[in-house]
């Protein structure tokens, strides 16, 4: 099994998801007020008023034929508004 | 006269407290509203103004002066980003010239309640409909703002990033802090047409409280204002200059526009607050969205720790010199 | 005349803000209230109608026609459950029937507060005591909801999953917004009783602000039930008719009670709300602990989707005029 | 060392900590408020105000010897709640 | 006549939503108030009394008791710790004894409120400038704390560790809770100078909300409050013994100074209290900072679990009686 | 590529982003209002409000030598205030 992480402006989190479903993973998990810095932008707290929101990191166990298929669906909305993706091991408990 | 009114204008409390987070940034000092209650007073105060505003449109009708100057309001929040654009395309591309434009070119609901509080300290009056004029000058800077993208970027960008006009319509009239507003000035009209017991019933949570929310929320903004002043030396000297001239700039046009509306003073020193103020709400969500080539630290920084607190603090006293000059009290 | 009942209704401000929150969703504006601000004002809700059916409950007193009513509340809230459940074992396995069975024997505070509003506004008069019923009806309907899965679950369920008194009373008892509806209550009480200079010294945050707290919060609670209806094709035909029905049906059973009671009609209409209204906080909650075996879309939706805001849209004003032919008013 | 990440709904947080304490992990870190969806269910934020909240997020550090030893126990209260227990590889800093 | 106070001030809403919130703790009812929720009620009781403290002082002025009472009690916060650290170095090494000292030297704002409602409901008459002494008490006391670790702690600490002036100043004078105390005592003051208007303005948010908002707060430091109070065990019966004693002898400490002072009895029972009371905000947030050193637990356990919940209860009360015999009434 | 995660007192969050910044890590990720308990201290949520503050977790992606160049000084404000550090394998999606 993998373990996905994605992490990226929560304005993007409806079509976010929307590609998780598509691809039909089998679950994720959402943890919005994330905020961080990436190579060129700084996402604070305290902009979330604003409704700039902060960062949102998104999880997802699924196997590694899933990973594939949702590829080039999360890269290209990653690459147009910013974010980062990082899969890693992970066997269930 | 306009440094008495900038000293009276800076002891008042909210502006006090506005320094208050201002120096706490500055001192390294801990004190931090965490998210999300800065959230709660924003939209509180939008809920609060808009449905105050609704009522008092109510109470006035929609004669006399309010459809002329809610649609000048319209025509400045046209007219505002385009001039802007042209004087920023001069350093910048298209996408951060149309971005910073649409900000300049919409409102900040604070500085209008600022201005509100300013007016009533000075018990001068001031008239409900130009909440209407608040309301309904977001969403065409928005428009005129990615229409400016639309039309001015180079034609091959790939396919994907043609911008659609569903969602040009969507990020402008309902993003977040616009429909709240717009929905509570509905909301307020309605009730004071048909339930004005109802209003009543609203006063201690929408009038009486919002004096006191206002200075915890100028905390806040006090704390984030520094926090983007302190990032302002990576737009460059001329896009800072651009954040002090240009209010005073749009302020003028704004007074000559409010004169020849023949607007009362109270009404227009809000209507100039309205021209000269910027966007740090609604704009940069939707560009960010729409427009996410535009480098954001360009039209936040900017607008919330620069042309916010000049106008805050200075800007509001010095504006009213100019409609004080502009319109001579007792003539109208 | 139930029309313009509706038409008046729908016109308060916090039925127009509920609308705002549903029209938000339905048009993907990205108006939200973050978590855990709604948290906020359901505590606030509930922290400050116990206290003031507290201090209206000492100033009452227990006599009259308070232990009837109460008593006749409780026993609804322990029919109601048994007659859901007959209706939904036609077509739903043990587990479900008995958690939405819960449901609809309990409570909904804000369906309440609404009511209370409305005929704030109709200038009808109720009584402090009823909200006595509103906060002993939640913790029975749970009990009786988990005694039916004791009792009609199949026996060889594995031995950990056999429900424990002690777990089902706290469940009931300890829920959060149980305990704090019923520890304000008895504070309210206490209060009024030994120290009532403090009742006027809380009136400003339990009293004047509520009004406006209740717009808020149904703004919030527009948003969360437009998010359920969206998704309420996932429990069938049937669960949507029972949402309907089961409300008019158990208020037309409280009616009845409320009429051989003998209240008058402001109190009527409260009892017949009680009855007729369904729990999303206390109910859900305590169920998704103690029966993980039901589906949760079941009782959320199906309360918080349909029978609530249909409850506060239209049910309230019929069953105020359901309690008029029911009570003629002068009569008592 | 490993890494145990465990999401759950937050009413079952203390039966979890305590399954954790009981086996004496060397410590953990609790992120709550977390949303997400499993097999069938979509756990929203805007139910936390319910007391039906969030999802919690715990992430433990420890020895091979200690996942083995909790594993059970852990699983059987993920087993009849819901909830995903996922370990992956980790080394100090 | 203590147990009669007692009883008069348990009977209070804020006292009986504190045991609202420890009895829902002990019962493990699943009620709480999440993050950040109660950082909005501490930040706006500090700014609230921070502002109704300034616009007291400034028309009362800086004449007569008000100098010798503040630097009295600046005296207390100084000569307090030094006391504590005595009677607890018998038992403690060098780092957990000035941080505990620091937290008795220091105030708990929480209870200078409870202290001031309780007059209020006595109807005994009390001076805004108190606050002033409540905002200048918690700096010295933390840097007393600061100065015993850099003079008592062996000198083989490595480098690094040597804490600068710097450092313990910031930490001392710019905690977050010290600076919005100070912060709003100075924009009160300024306010009621220059602009007597806004104060009326204010008063519906810093004034009459007040009690519900304590309230509230209190509510949730019972929850607080209970969780450190079932962990005491964890700190030894010397310091739960040190915990309700040293209060009891800073009450006496503080009355003869009171006494001496010549204040009233408002203002003597306040003094008191301030030198009863022990820091669980601004004094354990700088010595995790600065004496990591320290156990945490020592300080927040026996502060929180143990002193503050005995002030507000019975403390209150029995140092009424001693001021009362102390100052006897009329002779002022 | 190497995923860095670390947690500690919310106090220290300025000392390590500061360590991060000056070791020109690509970006970071942060997340508040963690709880948690280590060998000694139990973190409550509900000390927030007193300015003690509850947690933070910052997650680092980032290639080996930018982990090996700021081990020394994170370890250090680590070893002084508490908090854990762990290294993991993670690849770009
Ligand atoms: N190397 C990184 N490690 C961890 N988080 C990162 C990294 N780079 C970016 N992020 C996160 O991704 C968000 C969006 O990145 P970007 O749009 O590329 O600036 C940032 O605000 C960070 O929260
Ligand atoms: N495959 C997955 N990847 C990430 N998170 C998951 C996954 N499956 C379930 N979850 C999380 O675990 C929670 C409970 O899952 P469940 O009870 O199985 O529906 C969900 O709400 C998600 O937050
Ligand atoms: N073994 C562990 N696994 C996960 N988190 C941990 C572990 N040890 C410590 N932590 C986290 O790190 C924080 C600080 O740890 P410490 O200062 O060492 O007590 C704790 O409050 C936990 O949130
Ligand atoms: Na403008
Ligand atoms: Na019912
Ligand atoms: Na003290």
């Amino acid at each position: 099994m993998k373990r996905l992480d994605l992490i990226f402006s929560d304005r993007e989190l409806d079509a976010i998801l929307e590609a998780l479903e598509q691809a039909q993973v089998p679950g994720y998990t959402v943890m919005k007020h994330a905020t961080g810095r990436g190579p060129e932008r700084v996402v604070t707290e305290d902009m979330e008023f604003t409704g700039m929101g902060a960062n949102a990191h998104v999880i997802i166990f699924c196997e590694q034929e899933m990973i594939d298929s949702i590829r080039d669906n999360i890269k290209s909305i990653l690459s147009y508004y910013g974010g980062v993706a990082y899969v890693s091991e992970a066997t269930p408990l | 006269m306009e440094s008495s009114l900038i000293i009276k204008n800076v002891l008042s409390p909210p502006i006090l407290f506005f320094f208050l987070g201002v120096i706490g940034f500055a001192t390294k000092s801990d004190l931090e509203i965490p998210a999300p209650l800065p959230k709660l007073f924003s939209l509180y105060l939008l809920l609060a103004i808009g449905f105050k505003g609704g009522v008092e449109l109510q109470a006035s009708g929609l004669s006399g002066q309010v459809i002329p100057t809610v649609c000048s309001a319209i025509l400045m929040s046209l007219l505002i980003p385009l001039i802007c654009f042209f004087i920023l395309r001069l350093k910048f591309n298209v996408y951060n010239s149309a971005a910073i434009s649409a900000a300049y070119g919409s409102i900040s609901a604070v500085t209008f309640i600022t201005a509100e509080s300013f007016l009533e300290a000075q018990n001068i009056h001031f008239d409900g409909f130009m909440v209407a004029a608040l309301a309904l000058m977001e969403s065409p800077a928005i428009i005129v703002g990615l229409l400016l993208v639309k039309f001015g970027a180079s034609k091959d960008i790939p396919s994907k990033r043609i911008m659609k006009w569903r969602s040009i319509l969507h990020e402008s009239m309902l993003n977040g802090s616009v429909y709240l507003l717009l929905g509570s000035l509905l909301i307020g009209f309605l009730t004071a047409a048909y339930n004005p017991a109802a209003v009543a019933k609203m006063q201690p949570f929408t009038g009486k409280l919002f004096f006191g929310a206002e200075c915890f929320f100028l905390l806040d903004m006090g704390i984030v204002a520094a926090q983007r002043l302190s990032r302002l030396h990576q737009v460059g000297k001329y896009l800072i200059a651009f954040s002090i001239f240009m209010p005073i700039f749009n302020a003028f046009l704004g007074g000559l526009v409010a004169k020849s509306l023949g607007l009362e003073s109270g009404n227009a020193l809000l209507f100039v607050v309205l021209c000269a103020s910027a966007s740090y709400l609604a704009v940069p969500a939707a560009m960010r969205m729409t427009v996410p080539e535009a480098r954001s630290t360009y039209y936040i920084s900017t607008t919330l720790g620069l042309t916010f607190p000049f106008n805050i603090v200075i800007g509001i006293p010095v504006y009213m010199s100019l409609v004080n000059k502009l319109i001579p009290p007792g003539v109208t």
